[in-house]
């Protein structure tokens, strides 16, 4: 146990400290929202700023402490979001990375960390969420093509992507999680059709994507065919583990926000409200602790090594601290909002407030990326070992 | 000492539902989402079938029935997410002319309140204003108890983008009064109107958890109904005992009348409504989260409704200083 | 809707509340709860003055509201509880009331009235708890006798009973339900050992009953042989209904209490306190709407002629409308008096305190008559209609 | 920056462990309740294997490890349910003569605390008193903060059942103070205080995850072990998040020795502790009722570490006041 930084770790964070200080006055004003072109404009240009000044691989090949103070930092400073790169950066780059052939790295890899390609992931069907490996999207050999029939959901930036990490069943008589494939689909072949989703927010966050005949070269394929439940989980690995580390930083600052809009409007004077916040100060700082721990416990490998994949605290099982994280998280964040909607009174009634769009994207953490009860039953069963079933 | 419905209760709490499946299903509210303009003819309709002159007494054109038959009516216009200015057009039905037949249409704002909100301010022909009435007894500083009448052309408003598709809202920044309204009790006002409220949100809490319970019978994963899991099993279990608990307090509170049977009601029931359609949510997964899924309406309507007329802190203080009473 | 007292059930409140007052005062002094012979001398002693006072019946033939009358008037009053009368009133009573020939009811129901004879429990078994019906104790026939053995556990009053409603499997090859059966044993058999069963409190309410080769007369068998799943369903559905009246009016004059010492003791000023006994206000109120509402659905018929066999609200099962109050109830107990520990400060640690030794023993209410978990399955299948099975 | 345990610290761990193991295994932990007096003996072993003198300096015959070293150790402690006064000794070693070595033993009272506790009474050969130091930083009115020094049987005591049959308690009503010991610093004292019963919380709510998965692994009703039905399974995994949460906070807090860290860890392993024994208490049923049972033993150390060195609402305000800090 050794909490303090070194002094490399240090240096690191003043310079990008005074990077960041240097760099940020000088973007342009945040997209429109609803502007998906924009958005990916704004979002690649930053990655392409980030590459120039030599951070575009911090997600991969960084020590993970590095990595941390990334993030921490770009959080604090209010830095760009990873945005339309997340999938790239964080979920298809390190996948290809693990996973990919030599020429499939040299492929995609490098204007992943430019910001020239935006990749989207098409893995959830409407009737696979939970249950992922029933997903039915069938690619059938021809030639040299998989061709591509079915629908996809949830995928967030389809618009606007170049890629797509798909997985798709290509055995559709092998056991459940023995027949996928991951293919990588470009987003302007045939036959792709994007619609968007609106979420209760009022927003479109998520796209659905229908596949008709789409043709895909089999050399987009990563990992071998029938291998991509296994492919897969390098990636979901990596989801559920230090993906959520920004947002940490950026509770902690809501939080701090909260309390001080409390004292100005007087609720601050309602103990009941003083003392909810209180104890979300202690949840957020341990679950701040909880990360430290995690990445910690990744050890020295890079993410793009497959670092979350290294044994988690609990035996040997990738990615399970991230569920443990996870499971707490998505109920603190719940939970600091209908605190932020206590504080705003009868302001919590108007959607035009910044915190009441949170608290409602909130209502979505304890279901995406694996639903709270899924994330319980991981738990159960991989790290403490109890019986399948049932 | 019984608490089954009369025969007569029963048929008019089927009439209801019946009349509400047949002129407000889910085409009609999902296109009310869309636009939340009042539907006028709807409105008369309500009022030729009795709704808001439900209690007036039938020497006055009214149908002569008590606070439990409004509470069975206001429970289905939970369930059936009916917006408008509902609470407020039963409670001023035979106070303000034209409102009982559905003619007209009236609001009614919490003067007291920290901010003082309108529902469905561009489809009111009057206003109304409490003041006072509450716990405290008295109004805002300086104003006395009372309640107050206004043409709404005359009352200034900050606009506000109701967290409710269904419920447009205005914030009431300044509200000229005229002569108090002869009549109506503040007091009583008050606490007819939160009972209301509070069988509303029974109504949506009993709607989510049929709805939740349908998902999860229909829904498969892992090669079973998600309903067989008792994960989703005992979220659901739960949304029932809430949504009973609330329904036996809320009934029992429009028997009595009694002003902390009506608080502790309220409270339960607002519970029952936000947790039970966050739970109805969890249980819908990513479908839940969408547009589509009626899930938020009833989530978003649970927020403001239990916003209105009594918040839980209040509640729960009066309940708690009840306790020494 | 009608909660208004008829003329008749306002006069029996009136004669009770007469006679209550008149009787109390000449009561003896509560024997020390660890001395049972005591405790059965004077609980029956108790049921006596109900017998000869006109009121012993007023579980079994009563209209539901007289009873409910009768237990918030008794416990208003402070009145002995039912105690070791429990099992004969509420359980075994009812079940030969309904179930028994006319002679086993000539034998058995009038003494539990006078409060001559003590009934205990011989349901649950070490390994069958939630899974009641994979009790193992065997009968088998010889003669005129059942010869039983096994072992059954969390019988009260075993130690000063005079007979015990049995559970016993009569047909090992039988499914599971199919062959049970319900007898009526003398405590005093030889075979019969009880061993008392020390709970957390510290206190032994509870005992283990070894049979050892019992004999017990097949006349002695309530309802048919290997039909004693469904004899057994109608006292635990009483068990579910309407047992816990009398509690719920001493949880809400405990709630009182705990106001008015944390009023003395200067906790008042702790908002979030006082708004935890609000809340618990409005929950037991709301529990006791909730059981007049039970009760009230029980309709005209008595409680032993089984009443809480009639459909319930959620849609004609019996039973299920308790699962919705003990659910509820249990959990509202338990933070009752978490609240008042609260409320008791430091001195929630001093086990002599009354409110210490009733924290300790409500813990086994979410356990105790059906777990949260089972009771929560019940609700979401046989009410909610949510398919059996994981 | 990292988390992991040295090898050192991972060897001291393993090897508290199996000291307590093989010193105060099943047995010993049920005569300690049956005869809660203090056994001298083990004390002595553990003075002798350094446990007490784990922060003293090498030079004056300590181990001269610190905070973390001391949390993993007490977090066994708690896993074990060790009796007695521990927290005191350690905090105590080179403070009051022999408790070091174990020799001697120290009781420790806060004196600011609304009821003066003292642990094992009966088995103190001094009695240490800290007045103030905590966040108001000041002692009882008219009190000087400091740390003071009373013989045992100078102090005046009202006897007291302890709820935890392991931990003996009276309530301490005079003690005579003599001038304040110099050396130790009220605020340090608390804070290491807090921190060590906080790893005493984590390792029992560890404890109990554990119990709870091996009895729900090999209980079977309904044909499966009880493990495999997702209410079990969902218990025991919010127990295993609660305690890792906690674990976090507490050893972070050991490291920085932040007042609000140790306060906000206090506050979440006192959270875990308890919340995971009754959880625990569910899952056993029945069985878990019974005195013969571990799980009550947990609860009720729980319970009184809990009130001991700040309460809930003290660190839950203490934590609202930093976010304006």
């Amino acid at each position: 146990m050794d909490l303090a930084y070194t002094e490399e770790e240090r240096a690191f964070r003043v310079r990008l400290r005074d990077w960041l200080a240097s760099v940020l006055p000088t973007l342009p004003a945040r997209p429109d929202p609803r502007d998906w072109p924009a958005r990916r404009a704004y979002d690649t240009a930053w990655q392409r700023m980030l590459h120039d000044a030599g951070y575009a691989d911090v997600h991969w090949d960084a020590a993970p402490t590095i990595r941390l103070i990334f993030l921490e930092e770009t959080e604090r400073a209010g830095a760009p979001y990873v945005g339309a790169n997340f999938v790239g950066l964080l979920h298809a780059g390190p996948t290809i990375a693990v996973e990919g052939t030599p020429a499939q790295r040299q492929r995609w890899l490098p204007p992943v960390l430019r910001g020239d390609e935006v990749w989207c992931q098409g893995f959830s069907e409407p009737d696979a969420g939970s249950d992922l490996a029933s997903l039915r999207t069938r690619a059938v050999r021809d030639g040299d093509d998989y061709v591509v029939t079915g629908a996809k959901i949830w995928t967030s930036h389809a618009e606007v992507a170049d890629w797509c990490e798909l997985l798709v069943r290509t055995d559709p008589d092998a056991p459940r999680h023995r027949g996928l494939t991951w293919l990588a689909m470009p987003m302007d072949a045939p036959g792709v059709t994007v619609r968007p989703l609106r979420t209760l927010a009022g927003t479109a966050e998520f796209a659905e994507v229908f596949l008709d005949e789409v043709r895909v070269p089999a050399g987009n394929r990563v990992g071998a065919e029938n291998d991509g439940w296994r492919v897969t989980m390098v990636t979901l690995s990596f989801e559920r583990g230090t993906a959520f580390v920004g947002e940490v930083v950026a509770c902690r600052r809501v939080l701090g926000a909260l309390a001080r809009a409390a004292r100005a409007n007087g609720r601050w004077d309602d103990a009941v409200l003083r003392r909810r916040l209180g104890r979300l100060n202690a949840d957020f700082a341990a679950l701040w602790r909880l990360i430290q721990w995690n990445v910690s416990e990744a050890g020295a490998a890079p993410a793009g090594r497959g670092a979350s994949a290294a044994p988690g605290k609990g035996g040997g099982v990738p990615g399970t601290g991230g569920s443990v994280f996870k499971l707490r998280y998505s109920h603190a964040r719940q939970e600091l909002y209908d605190a932020a909607a206590e504080v705003l009174g009868a302001g919590a009634l108007d959607a035009g407030h910044e915190w009441v769009a949170d608290r409602l994207s909130s209502l979505s953490y304890t279901i995406a990326a694996g639903t709270s009860q899924i994330q319980q039953n991981i738990v159960a069963e991989r790290i403490l070992g109890l019986p399948k079933g049932r | 000492m019984h608490f089954q419905l009369t025969d007569e209760q029963r048929a008019l709490r089927d009439g209801t539902r019946k009349l509400l499946d047949g002129r407000f299903g889910r085409d009609r509210l999902r296109a009310a989402v869309d636009e939340p303009a009042l539907d006028r003819a709807l409105w008369r309709e309500l009022g030729a079938a009795g709704f808001f002159a439900l209690r007036l007494p039938e020497e006055a054109g009214g149908v002569g029935l008590g606070l439990p038959e409004a509470v069975l009516v206001f429970e289905e216009v939970g369930r059936a997410l009916l917006p408008g200015p509902l609470v407020a057009c039963e409670l001023l039905a035979g106070v303000v002319d034209g409102v009982a037949a559905g003619e007209r249409t009236a609001g009614l704002c919490d003067g007291s309140a920290e901010a003082v909100l309108w529902e469905h301010p561009a489809d009111c022909d009057e206003l109304i204003l409490v003041e006072g009435g509450g716990r405290d007894a008295a109004g805002a500083p300086g104003r006395a108890a009372g309640v107050y009448r206004s043409a709404p052309d005359r009352v200034a408003c900050a606009p506000l983008t109701s967290v409710d598709p269904l419920t447009p809202l205005a914030r009431v920044t300044d509200f000229p009064r005229g002569a108090p309204l002869a009549g109506p009790d503040p007091s009583r006002l008050r606490r007819e109107a939160a009972l209301l409220t509070a069988a509303q949100q029974v109504g949506s809490a009993v709607r989510t958890v049929e709805t939740a319970v349908a998902h999860a019978r229909e829904r498969t994963q892992f090669g079973a109904p998600i309903g067989s899991f008792q994960a989703v099993k005992h979220l659901c279990a739960q949304m029932l005992v809430r949504a009973e608990i609330a329904r036996s307090a809320v009934y029992a509170a429009a028997v009595t009348e009694g002003a902390m049977d009506v608080t502790g009601a309220k409270l339960l029931a607002d519970e029952a409504a936000v947790r039970n359609a966050r739970d109805c949510l969890q249980v819908h997964g990513g479908m839940g989260f969408t547009w589509e899924a009626d899930v938020h309406l009833h989530l978003k309507r649970a927020w403001l409704r239990a916003a209105c007329w009594g918040v839980a802190a209040e509640a729960e203080e009066a309940l708690a200083a009840d306790l020494l009473g």
